[in-house]
Order: C-alpha cells, then structure tokens, then sequence
C-alpha cells in the first residue's frame, strides 16, 4: 500500500460523497476551514445533481503546501457516505485509492476490502447521542491524517458552531475526537498520512468561492440595487449580496421574472443607483430584450452571467461555457458591450468591481460571465485589496439646457440623473435626438449609430490584455478563457515543455490587440473550451482574426481536470 | 386648460385628431400645475404604443423604455431615489398585455408610483388588433371573427391583488379625472387610474357616444374601503362604473419596506461605500 | 392508493422524504384511473420546479418545458388536439410567479384544460427563496428580513378574470383532493386548482400542522355560482378556505371558439393543405 | 422639358408623398392594379413613420415595358399631396422631377413652377360631392400619362369598389374621368407621356407583396397554427394568415406576449400541428429562451423574422437588416438551425412553404429573415407554381415501446406525436434520455448533445447554395443576402460590366460548401448590407473561412437605391 505523502510535491485530493441532504456541505466546511487554519493550502469544488434530497453528489477538497486551485479527477481519498459512492465516481478511483466508509453501507461496492478502512460514522454518532454527528465523526477521521491533533482544532469547532448551544458544541468535539480515535488506530492508517507542510502565511489569507468573489467585487464597485430572479447557479450572488443588503445599503429584490429584473435594474442606473442583475441560462435569455434597451438608452448595466449546460433546461447544477456567443450577440440591434470572463477569485473580484466604473464611464452593458465550476469553488487567496478600489461616479449634475444625447467627438454624452442639477433627464427607446425626444430624422438615426458604436474604440483602448502564463519563447500555445484557466494552468505546468505557453483572456470581449501577434507567434494553438461547438475559437477567428490548429472541448456538463487534459494537450502537441 | 410648466410649445404631437389621448395629456399636465410639481423632480415613465409616447409632449423627465415594461424600470427609479414623484403611463396593451406580469407584481410590490392606463380597447400604433380589454365580438383585422376572449377587467383584478388605489375615470370628463388624477398621486402607494380613452380611428366601437352612453360615476355615498363591494362594483356586469372603487389607507409603500432608507434616506446616487466595513467584512473569510 | 396504469414501476423520485409532492402525485394517478383517462390521450404538461417533474413519475405523454411557460404549450396542444385531455402542472413559482402573464391570460382565453398548482408558498428547487404565494415575514436567505410584498392570492385573482372553475385542496386530505381533481378535468374550460402543498426542507412555517390549523372546508350550503360570495370567500383574512370557491357552466372552451373545429373536428395533425383553393387564392392576386 | 419616355428602355418612376392617413395608400393601390391590368410591369414600396396620422410618407411606383423590381432614387413624377412633400424628397428630386400638385399647397416648395403641373384635386372632388374622390381624381391623373383612357379602367374600378355602393362607384368614376381631363388639358402634359408598352403577358402575373408571399408560402407548407404578438413589420403575415384562416382551417391565435406565443406554437408542433411565429426585433428577442427550447425538445419550428432598425424600440416602421447574428445566435446552449433570407418573392413563397417541410424533417428551427422594405414591397410576378408543393409529415405512428429521442445514427430520431399510435411521447426540457425522461447521466449527455449537433452535417448537405447572376468569369464580386437582392442585381447589371458577378445568398446558415470556392475565385470581393456593423462578412468569415475586401453598409432605416449603390460599387471596382 502505497504512503501518499511520499510522492513529493503532490497534494493530497480527498473526495467526500453523499446524497443531497446527507451533510457532505458540512465535512467539507469545517474540514477546509480546520485544513486553512492549520495552514494548508486548500482547494474544494462540488458537483452535485438538480434535487434538494437524494441522489449522488460529491465534493473535492485538495490540499497542499503549495497553492492549488484547480480541480483534478485522481482521487487519493474518498469518503463515502452512501452506497452508490463507487458507481458514482468509477471512472476516477484507481487501485490507488483508498476508501473511507463503513463497512455496511460500502461492502459490497469495494473490489480490494484492503483498501477500505472501515469507520462506523454513524454508530460511532449514535453512541454519541445521534446520527447527525457522523458529519463531525467524518471530519476527526479526516484530521488525523494530517497529524493534527484534535486539541489544536478546537477553537475552529467553537467558531464554527457559535451560533448553536453548548451541548451541541460538546457533542461534536466529542464526535471529532471519536472519529480521530478510531481512525489512528486502524491498522493500515498511517499509509494514508499527509506530510504537508503547514504555511503560516496561508492562516492570514481568506477562503471564497466564486460567488463571493463576485458579490465583494459588486460592493467594491459601488453596487447598491440588484434586482434578480433565483436561477442556479446564479442565485450565490443575489443571495450574497441580499445577506450583505442590511451592511451596506443595497436593495436586492427578487422580482417577478428576469424581464422585470433587467428593467428595474436600468431604471434605477436611470435614478443613479449602481445595479445589476445575476442570472443564467434561460434566465439571460429573457433579458436580452432589455440588453439591447440599455444598448438604445445608453444605460449603464452590469450583469453577471452564470453559465451552466443548456439548451433550455439542460443541467441546472452542472458546468459549461456555452453562453458566450449568446452574450456576444444577445439584443437586437447594434451597440456596445464588454465581456469579462474572470478565471481567478482574485479577476472576478477586480473585474467585478471595475465593471461598475467602466458600465458607468461608457453606459453599455457590461458582462461578468462565470459558470458553475466558477461559483461552486473556492480556495484560499490573498484578501482582496481595496487600496484602488474607488467608485468612478460618471454622472454630472446637469444645467437648464442639458441635452442627454449630446453628440459628442467620442461618442460620449455625459449623463445626467433626474433631480440632480437643474435639466431634464429625458432617455428613449426609440431613435431620438440629442434630448432625447424621438424621431424620424434619418440623417440623425445614422449620426446616432456612429455616436453609439465608436464607443467601441475607447473601449478597445481599454481593453484588458490576454495574460500569457510560462515561457515568453513559445511554439505552442494553450489559449483558455474564464474559469478554466487555473486548470489549464496547472496542467500546461505540470507537463513542464519550454515551448508551450498559456494565453489566458479575461476580456473575451472587446479583444485587446495583443491578441493577434500572441496568437500568431505561436506555431501550435490549441483553444480549450467547456463547450461543444468551439465558441471562443470561433470569436478569435472573427475578433482577432486568427486561426486556431486544434479545439479541446467538453461537454458533459463537469469542468476539465488539471490531471487528465494535460493528457490530452500532451498528444497534440 | 393651459399649463405653462409642462407645456413644451409647438411641437408635432403624433396623435390622430381627436384622439382621447390629447385630453388626458392636458389632464395630466393640469394636475402636476396644480400639485406644484417641478418638472425636474418628476419622472414619466412609459413604454412603447400610442398612450405611451405621452412623455415626448411635456416638459418632465422621463424614461420611456420597451413595451410593457414601464412599471419594472418605473419600481427601480422610486426605489434608488424616493424622493422623485414617479408616473407610470402606457396604454392597456403595454400594461395589461405584454405587461400583464408586472402589473400583478407590482401591485404586491406596492411602490409609491402612480399607475396611469389609457385605456382605449384596441393596440392603436399597430393599427388596431385586439387589446385585453377589448370587448367580446370585437372585430379588427387579426380576430377576424370577433373577439372570443373575456375581456380583462383591470379593477376586478387590482381590486384582488389588494392595490391600495384603484380608480376609473373617462377621459370626456376632464375636471373629474383631474380630480383623480391628483388623488391617485397623492397616494402613498402604487395607485391605479384605468382611463377609457377613445381611438377615433381603430375602434369604432367604443367611441365617446358609447362611453358617455356606458358609464356613470359611483355614488356620493359609495364608501370606497370595502373591499368586496369594489370588487362587486367593479364586475358589474352592465354599464361601467367610473371614480374610485377601492382606498386602503394603511399600506406602507414598497421603498420604505426595503430597509435601505430606514436609517439614512440620502438616495442611492448619493452613497458612498464604507470601505471599510467592507475590508472587516473580506477579513471574515480569513476566519473559520 | 395504487395505481396500475399510470405507475412507473421502481423509479428513483428526486423528491425529499415526506414532501407534499408525493401526495399530489399519488391523487392525480388515482384521479386519472378512476376517470378512466386513457394515459395515452392524456398529456401532462410542467414547467421546471420540483412540482413540475411531476410527468416524469407516472406514465403518460408529457409536455416538460420552460420554467414559467407550461399554460401556452398546453393551450397549443389542446387547440391543435381536443380530443385529448390536458393537464398543465406547477409549482407556485412557475405559475404565478415567472408565468404570471400566462395564468391571466389563460384563464381569459379559456381552453379546456386543468390546472394544477402546487403551492408550497416557496421556490423548493432553488433552494427556499420566497414565491409570489409566501406569507408576509418568510425569512429566506433572499428575502431577509422577511417578504413585504402582498401574498399572491390565486383564487381572488382567477375570479376576477372569471375563470370558469376555481378550486383549493390540501394534500393533507387525499380523499377530497381526489374529488376536487375529478370535477376539475371534467369542467368543460379552464379549471384552477390551487394545491396546497408543504414542502418540508424549505419551508418550515406552512408545514402539515400549519395547514390543519389555518385551513377549512366551505360549508356544504355554499353555493359555488355567485362570484361575489366567491370573492369574499377567497379574500377571507385569517383561515383559508377549501374547496370549490366558483363554477361557472356557461363557458365555451376556447377551441370551441377558434372556428377551426366548427365545420371540422379532425384535430390539426390529421388534415391536409386544399391546394386547390390556394391555387384559386392566388390567383386572386392576378386581378385587380 | 425633358421628355421622360425619351430615355429608351428606361423605367418611370411615380412618388406619392403625403401625411399618413391621408390616401395615399388608395392611390398607389388603385393605380399599380390599373398599371398591371393595362400589362404594365409594376413595383412599389413605401417609407413611412410609426404614427396613424399625419408625419410624411411617400410610396414609390415603377413603372416599365421590362420587369422591375428594386427601390431607386430617381423620382420622375412626384404626386404631392401635401405641405412638406419637398422637403421630405429633397434628397432625390432633381431639376427633371415633374410634380403633380396643387399650387395651393406645394406652390411654396417649388422652386421651378415649370415642373409643378398644378392639379387641384381637392377643388374637384369636392365639385364632385366630396374631398374624399380627391384620390380617385390623383388616380385619374396619372392614367393620363399612360396614354389609358378612363374608359378603359372602368373595369379595374369595378373590381376595386366591389364592396361599396354604386353611387360610390359612380361618383369615383367621375373622378378619374375629371382628374384625366384636367391632365390631358394642361398644357406641359404631353411632356410626361409614358411610352412603356404593355406587355399581355403581365395581367395573368399577380401582384403580392412580401408578407402576401411569406404568408401564402405558409399555406401552401401546411401552416395551420399561428400564435404571434403584433409588432410591425411583422404582422402583416399575421393578418395575412388571420384573414385567410375560415378558408384554410388555420388557428390564428394574437397571443398575449412574444414569450406566450412561441411556446403555444411549440405545444401545437408537439400535438402535431404545423405551427409558425411571425416577430421583430424586441419581440423576438423575447422568443430566444423559447428557440433554445425548441432545440433541447428537438421540436419543429418556424419563425418568420421581419427585422427593423434597432437597437431596443429604434425605427419601428422603418428596414435593416441588423438581426442576422441575432438569429443565429439566439438562444442559449447549442443546437442547430436554418436561417433562409428570401429576397424575391419567389424566393419567399418557396423558402417558406419549405421551412414547414425541413423543419419537421430535422426537428429544428428554420428561420425566414426578411425585413421591412421585403415586406412592404411588391411587383407582378408568375403566380406561385404549387406543383412541386407537398405537405411532408415527418412524424410517425408509435409503436408500444416508443422512444422519443432514440439515439440513432444520423441524430433524427422519429418524431412522435400524442395520441397518434401506442407509444407515449415524452418531451423534455432538460438534458434527458433516449425516453425522454430527465436525467444527470453525464455519458448520456455527450450523445445527445452529439445527436443534437450532428443533424447540422445533415442540413447542410440539403443547405441551398447561393445564386450567381452575371458572368460566370468574374473579377469582382459583389455579395448580398435576403431583401437587397433584386436592387443589387439592378445596380449591377446596369454597370453592365464583364468583370462583375452578384452572389446572392437566400440560405444564410448554414452556408452551402460552394460558398467558399465561389467567393475566393474573386479577387476583389463587396459584401452589400443593410446594417452598421457588416453582420454577413462576419458569418461569411466564420463559415465559409474567407476575408471580404471591401463592405458597403447602410443603417439610416433606408433600403439601398439602385441607381445611387450602382455609383458606390462603381467607385470600389
Ligand atoms: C416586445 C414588443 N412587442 C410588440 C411591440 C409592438 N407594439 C408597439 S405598441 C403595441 C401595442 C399598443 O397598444 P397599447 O399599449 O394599447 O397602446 P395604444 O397604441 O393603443 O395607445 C405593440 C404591440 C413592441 N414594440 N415590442
Ligand atoms: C427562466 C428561468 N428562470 C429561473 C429558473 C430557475 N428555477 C427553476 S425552478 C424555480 C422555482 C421553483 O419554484 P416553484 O415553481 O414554486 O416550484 P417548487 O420547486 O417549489 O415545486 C426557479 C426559479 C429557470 N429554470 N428558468
Ligand atoms: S390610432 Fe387611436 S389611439 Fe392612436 S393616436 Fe390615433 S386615435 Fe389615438
Ligand atoms: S424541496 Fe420542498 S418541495 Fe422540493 S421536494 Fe423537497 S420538500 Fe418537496
Ligand atoms: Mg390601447
Ligand atoms: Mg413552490
């Protein structure tokens, strides 16, 4: 049997899986809050199925002494609470996976029993005083592979349950002791011992997912109105910012449908509010009505698109990159619109936060496009920093004659708020004039299009360029967008060639002009999407007007794994 | 009926002469002079059709956004800055058709808007295809055969989303619907004005004749705080009754529930974020 | 309660243990059995919710489309194939929530056929934010300082478009839901039922109990003609009332109305193209 | 005074400009009946605001011995009715524009009273008993120039006031007979004589315009049900199949949303129907969550697309062709579909009645993409031949153990309808098995998603391929899609030059193979579009993998004129 710890420099991934409802949230919480104040790096990210009970749902943590954020399919340890754990996660246990689980519930699933160590959670819970402390008799077990005691953890039990009573609190140090207990005195358990070093620096650091990472970007950027209709995996972000509403004076409100929500949400940009929506799928769709009605009015807009599998219906809790050319070209009509695709918990909470000044400072919509994978996974980074964090106000107070469609050299008129200053705010969704008023004048209608469109080059000029990770000297190059990124990133790494490189775009969207030459440099591109269709490599095509040799793609709904696209980038390069 | 404040000179109205929508343009611009409302603190709200490009003829400031959408951005203006008295005005087709969602939802959110229909029976800027409201066996070009849906009853409907205002008035009786006018933006809460407005030139039917012929007003005595009997009233079967069917003097409007100007009621434009609330806040997540 | 022509045998149900949802499944198998409904003629049409996966848990022909969208399919099958029977089934969300505009104008164009609601007064699939029929004060992690808006209130709203049959049950009585389903698929239009339903993961107020202690039957004098007392009785402030608040038998199904199937029932599938009169058709436009 | 009939082989063209309410559209539809009756090749089309009654429209008549087809300029006669006429027209009359008036209403515009032959119709109608003949009188006017007597469209009268009294009648006949006189009788008349000769063939021809095309397209592919929100231009074809339903057994229903309306006609192709949706900008916009459903359930559908000037409201009455990416893109998730962009009524009669058969047969959307200026345009034309025309149901009768979505070589498996056979049909909107039944089998989700996408190799190897017009040995290459053909084939067959083809695509996406070859064979290619942003060049680009030279773009709410386009290509050959 094999000591885990002993292949150097790798990370320990421990998979936890369970039905719905069964309380894998739970292990995986406190572990990796126990894991990150003991100073390791951590990593976790779920897949889980469309239902609130049942099912099979599982969750990767990683953990290591170097940062890790990416989601891979080996599985050095696996917690099954559930019969169906195996079948479930056949394709990633290998001979070398060791099983954790009672013998009752996975017997029968188990091929080599040596492989299982046996811990009865839930009799173990029940001679505690109930069932519902297996959870915490999981997580004793999980402890003692990383040599930490469950004294040192105590302090992460209180915090965790401060808001429940002592006897709750007691029962559950007594169930983490009794999982510890049981677990180091199991006769094959120090093979599985992790000798990860702890980091001190790691304790200082924060741990988000995605979603977070968006919400705190919108509060940095000034967002105060969010209007929205629940849709997974959109919903993380509404309800963040809704627990945050009372802290920092923002309206969420869940409106009716996702037509009303896009509208309030330009009326109150139209009052001075800083607002946005979060949606996904279908969701978007519904809106795209009222893209292009921001587009017409000139209206700031924000909008966070969580992209998950369609068409229609599709998967509801599983991943895809399918939504990008749907927010390329989603609204009738022509007009400007910028697509960031944070990959990183640190871009999505930049980007977030600039997406408010820069909707503002151009008045067109701007997408925040992320995906399940995206929302569902965090891992410990530097706490976001607020130093440049300001919000531009880039509305004017106006005067008597203020014309709200002024044109202007740039294209830009400066907008003006209702009660604000002594004009009138008067906005259309019609061809208008420089008031605002509609009409019929169609030497105006083109002067119009020309003011809204050239936008487009200040906001090129503006434009974030692609980040290229490895070697300046590249022949091959690994083009990925948004959340793939740190996946992509991790295995190009590990394949360790001096000739191939990372381009990783953030902005998918006006496309900075590097792209072309970064692109064109290299003599191998290979664009790795979360899609079937090869959206991103198409948009290079038109955008950055290149061609790309190869497209790695995927579809089923679950994010790439660092481990096995390496793999496949390996064969084609 | 002149109204110097809102009134925007020569300009090219696009109505059809004699259209109903010209009078309840100079009811409206009436009763903001007589309210003392300043243009600049005004904001009409709108959607697309006829009714709807009421804002291009008065002196306000206005949003005038996508058919059927003018309650929603309507909502989003009140609430980022309550301090705006806010109008929202469209035809039936805009409000109870295409904008039938937020016409309900609406009225559960209550805001402190006024809700202000030109009800003609008929989409007049498309040329004259059935509306919600139209009456049964009316026939245009698309219900060849007649109408066969029940017509929609706006007040019936209100009347059971409990608005706390809601009121019909016809629009050849200018002082009266003045008077309700200023009522119904007086309110605090979302209030409904249904008012029967003429198309000279797509219905036929429902001229001024037959509305002067097919309406009259509720009662002096009528007490407007009970609910069944304006939702009696409402549904009469025969003539249309005009006035205010239904008051509930005890709503709170939907921005002062949101607890955003409970403690501070500078509005959104206004606010800065506290930074540093928001480092204590990303520090958290350092915790367990 | 078993059912053999409309079980599925040993599926796996991705609803939670206890959830109303099992109950509502299990009346309407009954329902349809006893009806003698032939599960081939028989179309169940949902939106996207936990209640609107209701088709994939018994045999049948289903319909499982959009969230919000499931009254418009079923109206466009119906119309195009009276002779079968349809059923559209969803959450309280789905229908009166994001399909708002659908349920009022459903009701007004009245198809032939039920509608089904499970009001479990919370959006169960993602995950407990409030629904249009929550009761004021519902913390949810979205609404969190308890709703504000005014609860929705299905019956009062179908009676004010004068829907043709309105009805609320409580799973907690099979027997009488039973019967309430049957008379619903039999009334010849558009029949509501408004299912109470608790959802036991997320929805910790309007639980089992709470429905025996706030529900109660209209008494068997009531008589299910008159309108008003319908409205009255589904304004009710504190207890809601159950069972069949209004009928009215006068209606013709929308079908019906469309002229398609005056002169011909062959449903629309079955027909074919007269090209000879299209041929003289065009034609036509070789004239003046 | 020029004499117009002088031009040999030249086209007249007749403007009737006025306030909207005011006849004009009386006059231009008596007198073009009148033209095709007396074997005149006629076309016409109309510019006009969003308002009922008053604003200024004008319509435009051509009139030839040879098929004409396509909007100019030019005015050689301009019928003003009233005030405003030359302003609204400055830019295309010219000092050979003859104007036909009343002195009493455009004396003021006229700067050279020579060319304005003053014709008071008002005055003599109301000698005739009422203003209202005054259109009739304008009527009988322009016969004058014909060389037609007034006895000889006495029958064309007839027809026209079928449903009116005989006084009517009468007293319209007295009309024209006034208007003739007082044209013949003046004295610059015989300048403006029209020697066109009438050609028999034309009267058995029939005179339609775009949505009479699209609509009887519709019938003769089986259109049975038509669900659709009003919004112009679209509803034209609406009305058209609403006027047409006793006759047909069509369901016509005015739904109460977009949203409503393709989902009812989803339903209706589900139970068998033949359903269609007629939509512009905003509207359809609304539909795009409905056409990602259609491609998850795998469902038949047809939607008439009649595309405006946007974005948001923009020019409601007004052409562009500025929704092809829209089409395209529409919808989230990826599935395949046919977009067809007729731009001859042929075209649209035949592409329509086919969509019905192609959408059936490959269980998809099938778009038609036409525009206002396509559906506010007609000319005489062959009557629709429908011999070739057949109704093919793709659907099946089920067996007991019927599958809904089989997964089968080609990706088509069997449609299914309820009640029709043993089988029961499941259709589903999230992702599902081959039953039809929800499902998170992510393997299973791969074939579909396969089976879903393939059926795109299918399609386009039926794709239509694009129509060359011109030499075959062509240097130059002018490109245009849907409406803006028959004006660019005008234009560039009157440049009557060797080196220059026109490539016309009536089949947008997908492209058929010989795309490609075709466009590269030219060594300076023009891609003509009514849009700012060249929306065509860039799809060409994607899917055909070529690079256009050079783009010609309009966006002022205008169709191209193809005298004055004939100058803009000139300058780029
Ligand atoms: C999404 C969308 N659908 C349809 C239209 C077309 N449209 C413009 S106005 C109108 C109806 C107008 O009727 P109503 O609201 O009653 O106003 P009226 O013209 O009668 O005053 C319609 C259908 C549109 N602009 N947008
Ligand atoms: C257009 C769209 N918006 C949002 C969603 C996400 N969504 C799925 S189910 C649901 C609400 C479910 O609530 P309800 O209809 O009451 O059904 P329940 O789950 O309570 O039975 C929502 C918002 C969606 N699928 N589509
Ligand atoms: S069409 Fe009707 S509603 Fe519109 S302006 Fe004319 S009369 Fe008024
Ligand atoms: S979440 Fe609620 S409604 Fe959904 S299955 Fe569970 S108990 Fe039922
Ligand atoms: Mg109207
Ligand atoms: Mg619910």
């Amino acid at each position: 049997m094999a000591n885990l710890s002993a292949k150097k420099g790798r990370d320990i991934s421990v998979v936890l899986c369970g039905q719905a409802g069964q309380g894998i949230q739970t292990v995986e919480k406190l572990f990796t809050r126990i894991l990150k104040a003991n100073g390791y790096h951590v990593f976790a990210t779920k897949e889980y199925m469309s239902r609130v009970r049942g099912g099979m749902n599982s969750t990767l943590i990683r953990i290591s002494d170097k940062p890790v954020c990416a989601f891979i399919d080996r599985i050095d340890i696996l917690v099954g609470l559930n019969k169906g754990t195996v079948k479930h996660l056949k394709k990633r246990i290998t001979p070398e996976t060791m099983i954790i689980g009672e013998m009752g519930v996975l017997g029968d699933e188990v091929e080599n029993k040596n492989r299982l160590l046996d811990i009865p959670f839930s009799e173990i819970a029940a001679n505690i005083g109930s069932k519902i402390y297996s959870n915490t008799v999981a997580v004793g077990a999980l402890i003692s592979m990383l040599s930490v005691k469950p004294e040192e953890v105590i302090d992460c039990l209180k915090q965790f349950f401060k808001d429940k009573s002592q006897e709750i609190l007691e029962k559950n140090i007594e169930a983490l002791k009794a999982g510890y207990e049981k677990a180091v005195n199991l006769e094959n358990f120090s093979s599985i011992k992790i000798k990860a070093a702890a980091i001190n620096e790691v304790k200082k650091q924060i741990l988000v997912n995605g979603s977070e990472a968006v919400g705190l970007g919108a509060i940095a950027g000034g967002c105060n109105f969010i209007s929205s209709y629940p849709m997974s995996p959109s919903t993380a972000v509404l309800v963040f910012l809704a627990q945050n509403s009372r802290d920092f004076g923002i309206l969420a409100e869940q409106a009716e449908d996702e037509i009303s929500a896009i509208n309030m949400a330009i009326g109150a940009w139209y009052a001075g509010a800083r607002a946005m929506v979060t949606t996904s799928g279908g969701g978007f769709a519904l809106m795209t009505e009222g893209i292009s009605l921001a587009g017409m009015l000139e209206s700031p807009m924000v909008i966070h698109l969580a992209q998950r599998p369609g068409p229609a219906t599709g998967l509801p809790t599983r991943t895809e990159q399918g939504d990008l050319e749907l927010a390329l070209y989603a609204g009738h009509g022509e007009f400007p619109r910028i697509i960031f695709a944070p990959g990183t918990l640190e871009d999505a909470f930049y980007l977030t936060q600039k997406a408010f000044n820069i909707a503002d400072k151009f008045q067109i919509p701007v997408f925040i496009l992320t995906d399940q994978y995206f929302i569902d996974s965090y891992y410990n980074t530097e706490p976001f920093n607020l130093k440049n964090c300001t919000v531009e106000k880039h509305f004017i107070e106006t005067s008597e004659n203020y014309r709200r469609y002024k044109l202007t050299e740039d294209g830009i008129s400066p907008r003006g708020i209702p009660g604000f200053g002594r004009g009138l705010v008067c906005a259309d969704s019609d061809e208008h004039d420089q008031e605002g008023h509609i009409t019929e004048d169609l030497e105006l209608r083109i002067k119009m299009v020309d003011k809204r469109l050239k936008k487009l080059d200040l906001i090129k000029q503006e434009s974030i360029p692609p980040e290229l990770l490895g070697p300046e000297n590249y022949e091959n190059l690994i083009i990925c967008w948004g959340s793939t990124i740190n996946i992509i990133n991790e295995a190009v790494s590990n394949l360790g060639r001096k000739d191939t490189a990372v381009l990783y775009f953030k902005q998918v969207y006006p496309l900075h002009e590097s792209a072309n030459k970064l692109i064109n440099k290299a003599s191998k591109t290979i664009v790795v999407e979360n899609n079937a269709a090869g959206q991103f490599a198409r948009l290079l095509k038109i955008h950055a007007d290149v061609n790309i040799s190869h497209n790695i793609l995927k579809y089923d709904g679950l994010c790439f794994a660092s481990d096995s696209i390496a793999e496949k980038i390996k064969k084609l390069l | 009926m002149k109204s110097e404040k809102f009134d925007m000179g020569d300009i090219d109205i696009a109505w059809c002469p004699g259209c109903g929508n010209f009078g309840i343009l100079n009811v409206l611009k009436k009763t903001l002079d007589e309210l003392k409302i300043d243009p600049g603190n005004l904001v009409l709200v709108s959607g697309i059709g006829q009714a709807a490009k009421i804002p291009h003829y008065l002196k306000t400031n206005f949003f005038n956004g996508l058919h059927g959408r003018a309650l929603p951005p309507a909502t989003g203006i009140k609430a980022s800055n309550p301090s705006l008295t806010v109008i929202a005005e469209s035809g039936d087709g805009d409000m109870y058709g295409e904008g039938g969602n937020h016409f309900i939802h609406t009225i559960r959110r209550n805001p402190d808007i006024t809700n202000i229909v030109h009800n003609n029976m008929v989409y007049g800027l498309t040329k004259g295809q059935a509306s919600p409201t139209s009456q049964r066996g009316f026939v245009t070009p698309v219900q060849v055969a007649g109408v066969i849906l029940e017509p929609f009853n706006p007040l019936a409907v209100a009347i059971a989303l409990n608005a706390g205002f809601v009121a019909r008035t016809f629009i050849g009786d200018m002082d009266k619907t003045i008077e309700i006018f200023k009522k119904a933006i007086n309110y605090k809460g979302y209030a409904l004005v249904d008012v029967l407005q003429p198309c000279v030139t797509f219905n036929k039917i429902n001229t001024y004749q037959w509305f002067r012929d097919n309406t009259y007003y509720l009662e002096d005595s009528y007490d407007s705080h009970d609910r069944n009997t304006a939702f009696k009233r409402a549904t009469e079967p025969d003539k249309l009754p005009l006035g205010i069917f239904y008051i509930n003097p005890d709503k709170t409007p939907f921005e002062e529930n949101t607890g955003v100007y409970q403690q501070n009621d500078t509005p959104l434009f206004n606010r800065e974020v506290d930074y540093g609330k928001l480092e204590s806040l990303i520090s958290k997540y350092a915790l367990v």
